[in-house]
């Protein structure tokens, strides 16, 4: 197929499924136009992009692999996007009597007991990433450290909480919202951790004219509702590098 | 029945049974010559041989993934050379998937292959040689149908590995749908998701059903290859 | 020389070193178990490779390691009948039958299908699977696709061992005619004296990895000591002699041997036909006199040649018969009692009976 | 060479490698047991059972994780009465690890065993039976013996799955260091952070080298037990 | 009866419907290849199982469909001695050897080691695996271990078929002895007529899956014609007889049969032992008169009970020589020349040597 009539291809974090599909399906009703989506974790999505993958957007998870292929020269720099934001919340099982106030110098090690909290990978996965930021900026992380069990990825540790494997985790409230096994017991305050970003940006290599347009369909009014019936917030301000 | 999967999940499940399907072939003919090199074999390198066949089972998937990707991308060395020479593409194509399948599921061919070999009784070989038969024919007529059994299993096996595979398939060709997106994908794909469980579930389902079809399939067939030989 | 041998092989701690020529014809191998018989075939058979020595078959060297000479079994056209049988257990008995022939050029495929599978009485199994076969039916078959292949060198290994009599019996005359016409040299592995007398042309003892005696079976079956191995029972001499007539009437046939007539069940073969009678020693009565009023038919005069004692209860006198040589086995005491000496002249009584079919082996014109 | 690799990663290396072998000796008698019964049983439920040995092949591997989490969790029917019963907790612990290891290794491993069984003389075992031997005896010590290369190949199977595996791992027991931490997850989280790859590839190595000893190992027991039963 | 076998099964197209009783002692399965011994003796040995019938084996009831009744293999307490060996591959020989040993109870192990070992000459092999033995090798240890397990019941399908003679001639007194002292019933499958006249206390001739005949072994082998099958070389009347004394000088024994005195080679066995000694018709030479200068020791004088005409040029002569039974195979020329007709009294000559040791075989007290 020739570049005209060629899908729109999005390399999104598998995190955006429900809303990406939803923004896809009201862009196809717009304009006739087909968006692909291939939902991967982030750091696939942009090294497959670096290897030459035929995508015309790359939506990440975080900064860090946005920052990447901005390095690697392997998307435009002026169409990035900082499309959305999220918060970090702390959760606990529903039903769950545990009172907790996330305060500079909290014990929640103590609150623990003998028992994991629940997190995205610490190194790896964003959410885990902030996480750790946070609890650091509160003073906890080190009395917490060797209780965290580290999912591959949010929905996983968010999973364990829900199964009442661990008592409490560390997910977006994306996620929190939307499962009702679980509750929200406290929200991480924002200066606690980096801002919670989404960044969109067109690769290098699109030459599929559409590309641009959904983007800016994406960054428009008409894509907010899809955001925010998710839970994110929408920021849809251009960034540069971090 | 049809609405019961969305078009999209049609064509994952139409997709991973062609990938599934395409790697297990693909992979036979070299599947033989592999575990027939290692089983009967003495060559100068043969245990370098062993090791990289069961690389795929002994690495993590992504990182196989990742192999493939440096290896097999349209920048990697393989990849340019066979886009070049052969306008064979596989980043980002079905076939890549199938590639990535057929790489993970080797080893579990190679090896229930390897086993029926090394039960073949050497020798009928030599009595068929007696009777003229060159060494080439010896495998085609006597040893091959021989260690059917063992081919069989090995099919299965690979077939399975491939309707389940996902890791490598994910790192090296994505999840595009339509193109490259598997069961096992486009369930991860539900699993990240709030309220994607049930999908995923549906999927699942899909696999059992699939796995079950398959296993009987393969029973059969073996049932067949062994009464030929047996007793009754 | 047909079939030369002179190999040295070491499997185990056991030593193989063996060395003879065979005229062609059948050679017959012939030892104790774990003498080496079936280790010999396989080194002719492309099956073992000697580590020194030469395998030569009708000019065509198999083996020489000297030169560096082994040529793979697939190009040696043999037809083996192995000890154990090897049927391909996927394929059926009609498909194992015609394995050979797919790799023999369509001109030399002479076997006749129906023929062989007549003759081993397994035309009702052609669809069946090895698995299911009897012993000797599974034994069967293997003889018919070792000699389906059209060979140009037949080698068998005990191949009749688990038959039973009239199974051999109809399978003999078969050899025989590969033997004479087909100018097939055959190597057979036996542990049966008489099977051995009645088809082989040649005999190679072996005892223990060494040849201990070898040459024509006329030779080698008249020294019967060297058998004494087998037990004695079977030991005796080879004559030849020519179909004179048949007598209708009795169903007999009268022969005629340098030694005289012999009146022998009847031979469904022509006047004049060359035949190899076995006589065996202790078939063979003597008496001083010509006897009267016996039921036995054959009675030849000679005299004695010599006689040998080989220690036990029993001694062979060596006959001289008109031309051929005889050897009767009798007691040390019968010797005393009629005074047998070299020199004496007596008479050998033989049942026609003795003479069982097995006895009477059919001979080309340039044999014995 | 001690600081070659991180202590957390000594760490992980030496968890990895009590987790292959657990999960290999764990699943091995079961792995008999199943194999026997897929191959000799005549028995209602059969063909379920080999679906069922099969799945962990055929789901992706974070469905078994999850199933994992749902069946043998805390709050999970079998994991709370493990826990009850017997004090055995698996989440969150490096025998869930092992189990998670086990149960992806286990359709491999029973494969393996099936096709020696399959291609056992049972004539030898009629002969040992007429001998006195009891059944049981019978496997003991005829059967036994003689699919031993099966059991070796299956191991060996198991233990490489058991190296390599990954997502149901991570998925049941998540990524503790020092308790469910194994290679694959160490390499995992290094694939996840740019400029990861050289760590990831130190512990990529690890792999190879501790698969190359395996292999080693397994060659050698294999050629042991073969050579008991062949000729020279 | 020691052993009643009735039954009826299929197997693909092949039905054996067998019934015979056997008081004991060595019952001997002939017949041709694929008439069922082999079915038989695994029914036997509990490896099939019959679609209908009954086995009992002194009356221990081992298969009987009626009463669903099926003893397994391994509490049958058998030795089987496999028509195509079947020694465990990763066991050594002598491991092998031992394998039923240790299922059997400790005070039933009787037969010793170290004898059954010398017996069979399988001394040198113990350390050894089965691939690495010849044919002949691998039977005798399938013997061995099927002797060493002590068997209440032992199980021979063609155990000797590849054995020389020599090694057959070593291994036929234990076999009797076993026979004789151990009160083990034995079934043996044998091809060769010489075997059974030796060994068997009772015959069961099989054709096509039927018993055509069956019988203790002295009636079934003077009805010669039930051999045709197998060729009627082997055929003959089997006698009792006692040692009456040694001639230590020529090495040979006196036999005192009901018949007369026979001159055999010297048997070791004391004075007064009953023995069972095969006269082969085919070696009994008929006399009008008592025949003087002869090789031949035995001249038992006797009276012609009637003549078989099997229409062959063969007759077989029935004797009453003082209370024996005896045949000879004359030619129908000899009948017609001495004018031989029932009445008539003649002398039976019958050589010595004739008496290969298969001939002369041992013979319990209540046998014959
Ligand atoms: N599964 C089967 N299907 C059809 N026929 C069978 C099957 N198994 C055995 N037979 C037949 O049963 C018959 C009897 O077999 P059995 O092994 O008892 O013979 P046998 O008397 O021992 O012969 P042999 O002397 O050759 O060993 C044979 O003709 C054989 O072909
Ligand atoms: N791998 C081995 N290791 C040791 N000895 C071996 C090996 N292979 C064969 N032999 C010995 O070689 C000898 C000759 O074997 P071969 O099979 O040639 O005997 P054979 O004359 O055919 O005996 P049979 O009549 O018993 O079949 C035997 O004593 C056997 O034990
Ligand atoms: O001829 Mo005899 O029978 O040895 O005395
Ligand atoms: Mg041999
Ligand atoms: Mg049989």
């Amino acid at each position: 197929a020739s570049a005209q009539t060629r899908d729109v291809v999005v390399f999104a974090a598998a995190s955006l499924k429900n809303a990406l599909d939803d923004a896809g399906a009201a862009w196809m009703r717009e304009t006739g136009k087909r968006v692909t989506i291939s939902y991967a974790a982030s750091n696939a999505l942009a090294k497959q992009i670096e290897a030459g993958a035929p995508a015309d957007l790359f939506f990440s998870a975080d900064l860090d692999w946005m920052d990447y292929l901005a390095s690697k020269g392997s998307i435009k720099p002026e169409s990035r996007v900082s499309l959305l934001g999220n918060a970090l919340v702390l959760v606990a099982a529903k039903g769950s009597t545990l009172q907790v106030q996330l305060q500079p110098g909290i014990d929640l090690a103590a609150i623990l007991g003998s028992n994991r909290l629940a997190m995205g990978h610490v190194d790896a996965v964003p959410a885990g990433k902030y996480g750790k930021a946070a609890l650091e900026h509160l003073g906890a992380w080190n009395g917490v450290k060797d209780k965290v069990a580290q999912a591959d990825n949010v929905r996983a540790a968010l999973l364990l909480v829900s199964r009442g494997e661990a008592p409490l985790g560390i997910v977006y409230r994306t996620d929190a919202v939307s499962d009702p096994n679980v509750s929200i017991v406290a929200t991480f305050p924002d200066e606690s951790h980096p801002p919670i970003v989404y960044p969109v940006a067109l690769t290098k290599d699109s030459a599929n004219p559409d590309a641009a347009a959904f983007l800016a369909f994406l960054r428009s009014d008409k894509s907010k509702p899809f955001f925010d019936k998710q839970g994110f917030t929408f920021v849809g301000k251009a960034t540069s590098g971090s | 029945m049809t609405d019961w999967l969305s078009p999209e999940e049609w064509t994952a499940v139409r997709l991973s049974l062609k990938v599934a399907f395409v790697a297990m072939t693909a992979s036979l003919i070299p599947g033989i010559a592999v575990a027939l090199l290692l089983e009967r074999g003495r060559f100068w390198g043969r245990q370098a041989l062993d090791v990289i066949v069961h690389l795929p089972l002994v690495l993590p998937p992504v990182v196989v993934g990742w192999a493939l990707l440096i290896g097999f991308g349209r920048r990697g060395p393989i990849g340019s050379f066979l886009a070049e020479q052969f306008g064979i593409v596989l980043s980002f194509r079905w076939t890549g998937a199938a590639l990535a399948c057929a790489i993970m599921g080797f080893p579990l061919l190679v090896r229930a292959i390897r086993l029926s070999i090394a039960s073949v009784d050497r020798k009928l070989e030599d009595a068929a040689g007696t009777l003229g038969a060159h060494p080439v024919w010896v495998f085609g007529i006597v040893t091959l149908p021989l260690i059917l059994p063992g081919i069989i299993a090995g099919m299965v096996l690979s077939f399975a590995k491939a309707m389940g595979e996902f890791g490598a398939t994910i790192t090296f060709v994505s999840n595009i749908p339509g193109e490259t997106q598997t069961i096992p994908s486009a369930i991860y794909a539900y699993t990240q998701v709030p309220g994607g469980e049930s999908g995923a579930m549906r999927l699942t389902l899909v696999s059992v059903v699939i796995s079950i079809a398959a296993l009987w399939m393969s029973e059969w067939f073996a049932r067949r290859a062994r009464l030929r030989v047996q007793a009754r | 020389m047909i079939l030369e041998v002179d190999i040295r092989h070491e499997q185990g701690g056991f030593v193989l070193q063996a060395r003879f020529q065979s005229g062609g014809g059948l050679t017959a191998l012939f030892g104790p178990s774990g003498s080496g018989k079936t280790t010999i075939v396989n080194a002719i058979g492309g099956l073992v490779r000697p580590e020194h020595g030469r395998v030569v078959v009708q000019d065509r060297v198999l083996v020489d390691t000297k030169k560096n000479v082994f040529v793979p079994k697939h190009r040696r056209r043999i037809g083996y009948v192995f000890q154990e049988g090897r049927l391909f257990p996927h394929l059926d008995v009609r498909q194992n039958l015609l394995f050979g022939r797919w790799f023999t050029p369509r001109r030399e495929r002479t076997a006749n299908f129906d023929h062989v599978v007549d003759l081993l009485g397994i035309g009702h199994l052609l669809e069946r699977r090895p698995s299911t076969l009897s012993g000797g039916e599974k034994q069967r078959v293997a003889i018919g696709r070792a000699l389906l292949a059209d060979p140009q060198l037949l080698l068998m290994d005990e191949p009749l061992a688990s038959l039973d009599e009239a199974r051999k019996a109809e399978i003999y005359p078969y050899i025989e005619r590969l033997r004479d016409e087909g100018a097939v040299p055959i190597v057979l592995v036996s542990h049966s004296v008489a099977e051995i007398a009645r088809l082989a042309t040649s005999v190679v003892v072996l005892s223990e990895g060494r040849v201990t005696a070898s040459g024509r079976a006329s030779e080698i079956l008249r020294h019967t000591d060297l058998f004494a191995q087998v037990g004695p029972a079977e030991a005796g001499a080879l004559v030849e002699a020519q179909i004179l007539r048949h007598e209708d009437g009795f169903g007999l046939t009268i022969l005629q041997a340098k030694a005289g007539l012999l009146t022998v069940p009847r031979i469904e073969r022509p006047i004049g036909a060359p035949l190899r009678v076995r006589l065996r020693a202790r078939d063979i009565i003597l008496s001083l006199h010509r006897p009267e009023g016996l039921s036995a038919l054959n009675i030849l005069p000679g005299r004695i040649a010599s006689i040998d004692d080989t220690g036990g209860p029993s001694v062979d006198v060596m006959l001289e018969c008109g031309g051929d040589a005889i050897v009767a086995r009798v007691t040390r005491r019968s010797v005393r009692e009629l005074g047998l000496a070299p020199g004496l002249a007596v008479h050998a009584i033989i049942k026609s009976i003795a003479f069982d079919p097995e006895a009477l082996g059919s001979v080309a014109p340039h044999d014995v």
